[in-house]
């Protein structure tokens, strides 16, 4: 009873499901005033969905609220938005940077709580017409800045600031709340320089040592285990373990949130070919897709091979085949066959003979309201001139449709299908159906190369498999590369020959499927292995 | 709050009176002026010369005897002067009233009355 | 081909020469047809004078809706609206002077303020297209406008004055004589210079509302605004009303309209009942693009910057036009395709401006992240 | 470049310019050629005589914006522009759209010797009364007898009018038609009232002529030879004018009685570049039509066309008060101007009476001789009209 007191959030028996999946499972998570906790976990692990339900995020109670109790303080507690949160003091700062790039730090640090002067209009048309006290301000924005231990100019505009200084906007405008008493930082370091990360996690310390208790979600273990007190684990909705730094090791951690291995491996195969001809070699590539940022990756793959990309969300493993497909610009030196080739050029690059099936199948791939066997075509046509009938030397051109209904039967046979008939519209097909369409478009090209983003997202299991086995399957028969990146390490693992694993938007090792599976976990966390050193420069 | 909701009616109050007051000291009134016969009970007064008319210091111009002339005056209070003239001079002598017009009212005056210092020398309508 | 490279773009002289093209090709535009014109100085200086005093007003009740990213605010018309019926009903009453000013205000005040709040609603629902809707909006209110004032005053509002009735009894005519408060604002305070009209308390009015305007930048209200209109979804995560905030500036620039097109018709003298609001819009936007501001920045300098080079091709283009091509239609046609061509091209080069923005801001982090990345 | 140097040439011209002439100025402000073109050419006749002001002659013309009623302001400067001359000593408006009114006033307060002429105001008529020296309009009210009397004159038995509610909701329609149907019980002649699509309407204009094409021979069979037929719209003139010239029936004159309009469309007119403001040629070339389609003493119109005659009357009046050779209100001296340029064609003119029953004699009502193709002048300007029909409220008991 007495231990309980001093706590100052405890989260009870929290358990909450989507329409039916489980995505928390009876978590248990206290925390202390002044305690810095660690929070790791795969993707889908459960953290995002915990810390909404901690911030009564609306999606929480639009989809049917949780089971359990928070208490918060001393009190149960039941947000119903953010802001009630924010009321109660607790703070967030997020990944993704959120002020406006316009205004100053002042402004941005006392974003929506600025200290208002007096105004007579104010009392017919209410507080709104109070005058912002500009000095007052000022004064905040400093002291909060103090706390954090920076040179930061707060007239400045954010915008112009060093990249670097913007996160600390953030985090100084959560401590300038008075009431803060819990402080979650969502991925706060990704975009900072490791002397910056360590300003953070000092001014993070110094924080806590005033007795404001921190929730840590990073990806980056070192930080972790440098700066908690406590790493709680979480892995497929249920606290896995709670560990404290100095009884542990990165390797430990790791094993806890990607999992013991059952069987030694999972790779379906009977042999890893040797292959030695490389095919496509990658040199610092640079890529601005949002939230799949690459940050001068390199690589290479062989001739024939499968190669896997696996990695959290957001890291830039989808980013890769995106940047060199031309539809996110990209930077940085790409060799196809011993040829560079020109980045930024969908088409050029379509006609080297490199194919891209997008993870955005519905968005990107497929046009759905157009018939099948226009859509399996229709880049065929665009990029090879097939199925064209050309009159006068190539001045008339129209299209054969004998020929894209013989190619499209074919392949509807080939990939299994299940559709009424060619002219089917490709709305009406299934998740699995429209996947292996994506696919069948993209073999019509006949590509040396193919990149598969998340070929089996969003498709039911037995769809899954067929899936892999149509890619192993080609790859087997017609000699063509595949570069897979998904988020399933098993996926990767069962049909991959060589698989990379991206960290923040490069390349932090390279692994055979056969490796232990903690391995791919803690290059997933950035601890730097032997083996990145070797593979990546 | 409860002082906002005072400070809130006390200007809602404030501009609906504004508002009244407005209306009164901007409304126009039609004011026709008749330099005719007219009786009066038992007396009549008949028109007999030429005037020239001012409404709040506004020449509305020359009526001739029989004629008829109307002024558009503004606000509530308002002065009348005639003047005589005789073969386009003016004889200097003046003579001045003073009504107050309510709302939607208009006025038909009338010279001779004036002149002759009628009690019922205007006749106000809605 | 191979890199679609906009670096140049960052060079100084060139990006003030992008930002504020539309002002510069009027100026040489301008700088050719005023010897063409032919006109006086002076009847030139006293239409300019006469239009920024008349045009000025309804301008700045475009700048409060930018600042909160709604873009250029075609739903003003509704504000116009309100202001005449705010004028039938004075000339009804027959209440002139300044007071009939004042009154005219007064009424239309609470009706600016519900067509505003409707106006807000509807723009709420179509974030990202408020110009085109606003534009829209007001072709469908200019609808019920016409309805009410041709069927409802007469008939449902007690109309009595039988110089604004239609013959038929019920419905207002086409063109209603406004001399009872022509020109009382602008003669208030006399004041000529030779033979130049000064209208100083109009001018006053104005500059009210230019200090208003600084000032309520300065408020809450407005830093909550100048917010949404950055960022409507940090502004939502930081706690601000965002729909609210949005509707609140559509509802005070509806109501600054409905004052500005008073302001308007008192200096024109007559009110064209069923049109004198249909232009208002497109020809206030114009005039703002003309004086530099874009869609999502416009401050009080380019509102009379726009008035004065705006109303200066107004005012020279149709003789400009006679002068050059022997006909005045041409320069007609020409002024309409050029305040229409404006509000197209600023469009087309904000969205532009834009795209390279967002280049730099993303090669920008990109450098950063390999400088600290390449260590 | 070439913009530049084609602009550095006129400012030259300019400059070579000598200076005016011509005594005193007078400025003409009319409608484009895509709104009217006869008024247009009234003003360009006026120039042919007088010259331009740009070549040291008199008058000085522009052409009114082509959306009057949202455009104001440019109306109201085009006007206010002419008192910086100090040589103006006129200004005529025809047709004077929104806003003359307004730039009537701003000239009278910077300039109180202008003379300020409208011709067929579009604002209220009563308050550009207010503010102009000279109004001048279409006299429907006689008319409204006169078109009868003519039908008469032609040998009708019936009178046919079409129209539409639209129309019929304007005053001075609605009340020619009383005028029209009290005439007819007097004359006693059959009063038809048929109604026709609004041009305006859904149908359109072409819906709607082709709705009188398919009509009117089934009119003139129902009501006879002797029918008389009478349209208030404009664009319904054409496809009437067609079928009357064809398949009989009489046609007095049209709503808008120009000779350009309907005839040359109804009955296949080529006008050429030498006809634009030549009236008499231009009748010439529309009775040599209206005899072939064997139409003649059948159908007229007036010999001039109105605006083109306001125009130029008005300007030609202004001229003479200037010069001190006429009076402003003199109704024989109006005539006179306007005879000027129509040439045989009789006028005559009467005072408009507003609705308080007061006499405005700055405001004139105008109306000339109806012409008949094949027959000539049917002398209707020396009528004397009874003063009954100028009574308000004709046909309402």
């Amino acid at each position: 009873m007495e231990s309980k007191e001093k706590y100052l959030l405890r989260m009870e028996h929290v358990s909450k499901d989507f329409y039916g999946t489980k995505v928390l499972k009876n978590i248990n998570i206290s925390v202390k005033s002044g305690e810095i906790i660690g929070l790791v976990g795969e993707n889908g692990a459960g953290k995002s969905t915990l810390m909404n339900i901690l911030f009564g995020n609306p999606i929480i109670h639009e989809t049917g609220g949780f089971e359990g109790k928070i208490i918060f303080d001393g009190k149960e507690v039941n947000f119903a938005s953010p802001f009630d949160a924010i009321n109660a003091g607790i703070g967030m700062v997020h990944q993704e940077f959120i002020f406006i790039p316009g205004f100053t730090a002042i402004e941005n640090i006392l974003l929506n709580k600025e200290p208002t002067r007096y105004s007579f209009f104010s009392e017919i048309f209410g507080d709104k017409l109070n005058v912002l006290n500009r000095e007052e301000m000022k004064k905040r924005a400093i002291e909060a800045i103090k706390i954090l231990g920076i040179e930061l100019n707060p007239e400045i505009i954010v915008k112009e600031m060093p990249v670097g200084h913007k996160q600390f906007i953030e985090i100084a405008r959560e401590i300038d709340r008075k009431l803060l008493k819990l402080l979650v930082l969502d991925e706060p370091t990704a975009v900072l320089t490791e002397s910056e990360a360590d300003i953070a996690m000092k001014a993070i310390k110094k924080l806590a040592a005033k007795g404001v208790s921190v929730i840590f979600i990073s990806h980056r273990l070192q930080e972790i285990l440098d700066s908690c007190d406590r790493i709680i684990v979480l892995k497929d909705g249920s606290v896995q373990k709670e560990l404290i730094p100095s009884d542990t090791n990165p390797r430990e951690v790791a094993e806890y949130m990607i999992g013991h291995e059952l069987t030694k491996s999972i790779w379906k195969s009977k042999e890893i070919r040797k292959i030695s001809e490389t095919i496509l070699e990658v040199n610092n590539l640079w890529v601005d897709m949002p939230g799949e940022q690459v940050n001068g990756a390199s690589f290479k793959v062989n001739k024939g091979e499968i190669f896997g990309i696996g990695g959290l969300t957001g890291q830039g493993k989808l980013g890769i085949a995106n940047g060199i497909m031309g539809l996110h610009p990209a930077e940085g030196e790409v060799k196809f066959k011993g040829k560079p080739i020109f980045l930024n050029n969908s088409k050029y690059v379509l006609e080297q003979g490199i194919a891209f099936v997008s993870e955005d199948r519905r968005g990107l791939g497929l046009i759905l309201d157009q018939p099948i066997f226009k859509n399996i075509t229709f880049t065929a046509m665009q990029i090879k001139d097939m199925f064209l009938k050309s009159l006068l030397g190539g001045l008339i051109k129209w299209s054969d449709d004998k020929a894209m209904f013989k190619i499209t039967r074919e392949y509807i046979d080939a990939l299994q299908i299940k559709c009424e008939s060619e002219k089917q519209l490709v709305r009406e097909l299934s998740g699995g159906n429209q996947q292996k369409l994506c696919m069948a478009k993209v073999f019509v090209l006949q590509p040396e190369l193919i990149f598969v983003s998340e070929p089996t997202r969003g498709i039911d299991v037995g769809a899954k498999s067929l899936v892999l086995d149509t890619l192993c399957e080609y790859n087997r028969k017609y000699g063509i590369t595949i570069i897979m990146a998904s988020s399933e390490l098993v996926e990767l693992r069962a049909i991959c020959e060589r698989i990379a694993i991206v960290d923040e938007g490069r390349i932090s090792g390279i692994l055979p499927p056969t490796a232990e599976l903690v391995e791919f976990g803690l290059l997933m966390l950035g601890i730097k292995s032997k083996k990145r050193e070797t593979i990546g420069k | 709050m409860r002082k906002q909701i005072i400070i809130r009616t006390a200007l809602v109050t404030a501009l609906i009176l504004i508002g009244i007051f407005l209306y009164v000291i901007g409304k126009e009134h039609k004011v026709v002026i008749d330099n005719r016969d007219i009786s009066i009970g038992d007396i009549t007064y008949s028109a007999s010369t030429t005037y020239v008319v001012w409404v709040d210091n506004q020449e509305i111009g020359v009526i001739k005897k029989g004629e008829r002339n109307a002024a558009i005056v503004t606000g509530v209070s308002h002065k009348i002067v005639v003047e005589e003239i005789k073969s386009n001079v003016l004889t200097g002598e003046k003579h001045e009233k003073r009504f107050r017009l309510k709302t939607n009212e208009s006025a038909t005056v009338n010279i001779p009355a004036i002149i002759n210092n009628a009690n019922e020398w205007i006749d106000k309508t809605n | 081909m191979r890199k679609k490279s906009l670096t140049k773009t960052m060079n100084p002289s060139v990006l003030f020469l992008i930002n504020y093209a539309v002002p510069i090709i009027f100026i040489i535009l301008i700088a050719f047809a005023i010897p063409l014109s032919g006109l006086s100085g002076l009847y030139f200086i006293r239409e300019l004078m006469i239009r920024l005093s008349r045009n000025s007003f309804l301008i700045l009740a475009l700048l409060i809706p930018v600042m909160a990213g709604m873009g250029m605010n075609f739903s003003i018309v509704l504000g116009a609206m309100a202001g005449e019926i705010g004028l039938i009903f004075i000339t009804d009453w027959q209440i002139v002077g300044i007071s009939g000013m004042l009154l005219a205000i007064l009424i239309s005040t609470p009706i600016a303020v519900l067509l505003g709040y409707f106006a807000g609603i509807v723009l709420n629902r179509a974030k990202g297209r408020e110009m085109v809707t606003g534009f829209m909006l007001a072709f469908f209110m200019n609808g019920i406008y016409q309805l009410f004032v041709l069927f409802g005053m007469g008939n449902i509002i007690p109309i009595s004055n039988s110089s604004i009735l239609l013959p038929r009894g019920y419905g207002i005519r086409n063109t209603i004589n406004l001399l009872g408060i022509r020109q009382v604002l602008d003669k208030l305070i006399p004041l000529k210079i030779g033979d130049i009209l000064i209208p100083v308390a109009t001018f006053l009015v104005i500059a009210t509302l230019c200090v208003f305007i600084t000032w309520f930048r300065k408020t809450k209200l407005g830093q909550d605004m100048r917010t949404v209109g950055q960022d409507n979804e940090v502004a939502r995560v930081s706690g601000i009303n965002v729909e609210n905030t949005r509707v609140l500036s559509i509802v005070i620039s509806t109501v600054l309209a409905c004052y500005g097109q008073i302001l308007f018709l008192q200096n024109i003298g007559t009110m064209n009942t069923y049109q004198s609001h249909e232009q208002v819009g497109v020809f206030a936007i114009a005039a703002l693009l003309v004086g530099g501001a874009s869609v999502a920045k416009a401050n009080i300098p380019n509102v009379f910057i726009g008035v004065i080079l705006f109303h200066t091709m107004f005012v020279v283009a149709p003789r400009a036009g006679k002068a050059l091509m022997g006909q005045a239609q041409l320069g007609e046609y020409f002024r309409v395709f050029v305040s229409y061509g404006v509000i197209a091209f600023s469009l087309a080069l904000y969205a532009w401006r834009k795209r390279v923005e967002k280049e730099n801001e993303r090669k920008k982090i990109m450098n950063y992240r390999k400088s600290i990345l390449a260590k | 470049m070439k913009k530049l140097l084609l602009s550095l040439l006129f400012i030259v011209l300019f400059a070579s310019i000598t200076l005016a002439d011509a005594p005193f100025h007078i400025g003409i402000m009319t409608g484009t050629v895509s709104q009217q073109e006869d008024e247009l050419r009234g003003a360009e006749r006026l120039i042919e005589e007088y010259g331009r002001v740009s070549d040291g002659g008199m008058i000085s013309h522009v052409t009114s914006p082509d959306n009057p009623d949202a455009e104001i302001e440019t109306t109201i400067s085009q006007i206010t522009a002419w008192a910086d001359d100090p040589l103006m000593k006129a200004i005529v408006v025809q047709t004077s759209i929104s806003g003359t009114t307004e730039g009537f006033r701003r000239v009278r307060e910077l300039r109180p010797d202008i003379l300020l002429f409208a011709g067929s105001p579009q604002e209220d008529p009563a308050m550009i009364a207010g503010v102009a020296d000279l109004v001048m309009q279409n006299d429907n009210i006689s008319r409204g007898y006169l078109l009868i009397l003519g039908a008469k004159k032609l040998g009708a038995d019936t009178f046919v009018h079409i129209s539409f509610p639209r129309h019929m909701s304007y005053e001075l329609l609605s009340r020619r038609r009383d005028i029209m149907m009290e005439t007819c019980k007097d004359f006693g002649i059959e009063f038809v009232n048929l109604g026709a699509p609004d041009p305006r309407s859904d149908v359109g204009v072409a819906g709607a002529q082709q709705y009188l094409l398919e009509k009117v021979p089934a009119w003139i069979e129902e009501y006879g030879q002797k029918a008389a037929f009478f349209t208030t719209n404009d664009a319904l003139e054409e496809p009437l004018i067609r079928q009357v010239a064809t398949f009989g029936g009489l046609y007095v004159e049209g709503d808008y009685a120009s000779p350009t309009m309907g005839y040359p469309g109804a009955l296949g007119v080529k006008f050429e570049e030498a006809d634009k403001g030549n009236w008499p040629n231009i009748v010439k070339k529309v009775e040599e039509k209206v005899i072939e389609a064997g139409a003649a003493g059948r159908m007229g119109c007036w010999a001039f066309s109105y605006p083109y005659c306001i125009a130029a009357g008005l300007g030609e009046h202004a001229k003479r008060i200037i010069e001190g050779k006429s009076e402003l209100l003199d109704k024989t001296d109006i005539i006179d101007a306007l005879g000027v340029y129509s040439p045989g064609a009789g006028w005559n003119a009467s005072y408009y009476i507003d609705a308080d029953d007061v006499v405005r004699k700055n405001f004139m009502l105008v109306y000339q001789d109806t012409y008949i193709f094949g027959r000539g002048y049917l002398n209707q300007t020396s009528e004397v009209i009874p003063e009954k029909y100028y009574d308000k409220n004709i046909g309402k008991k």
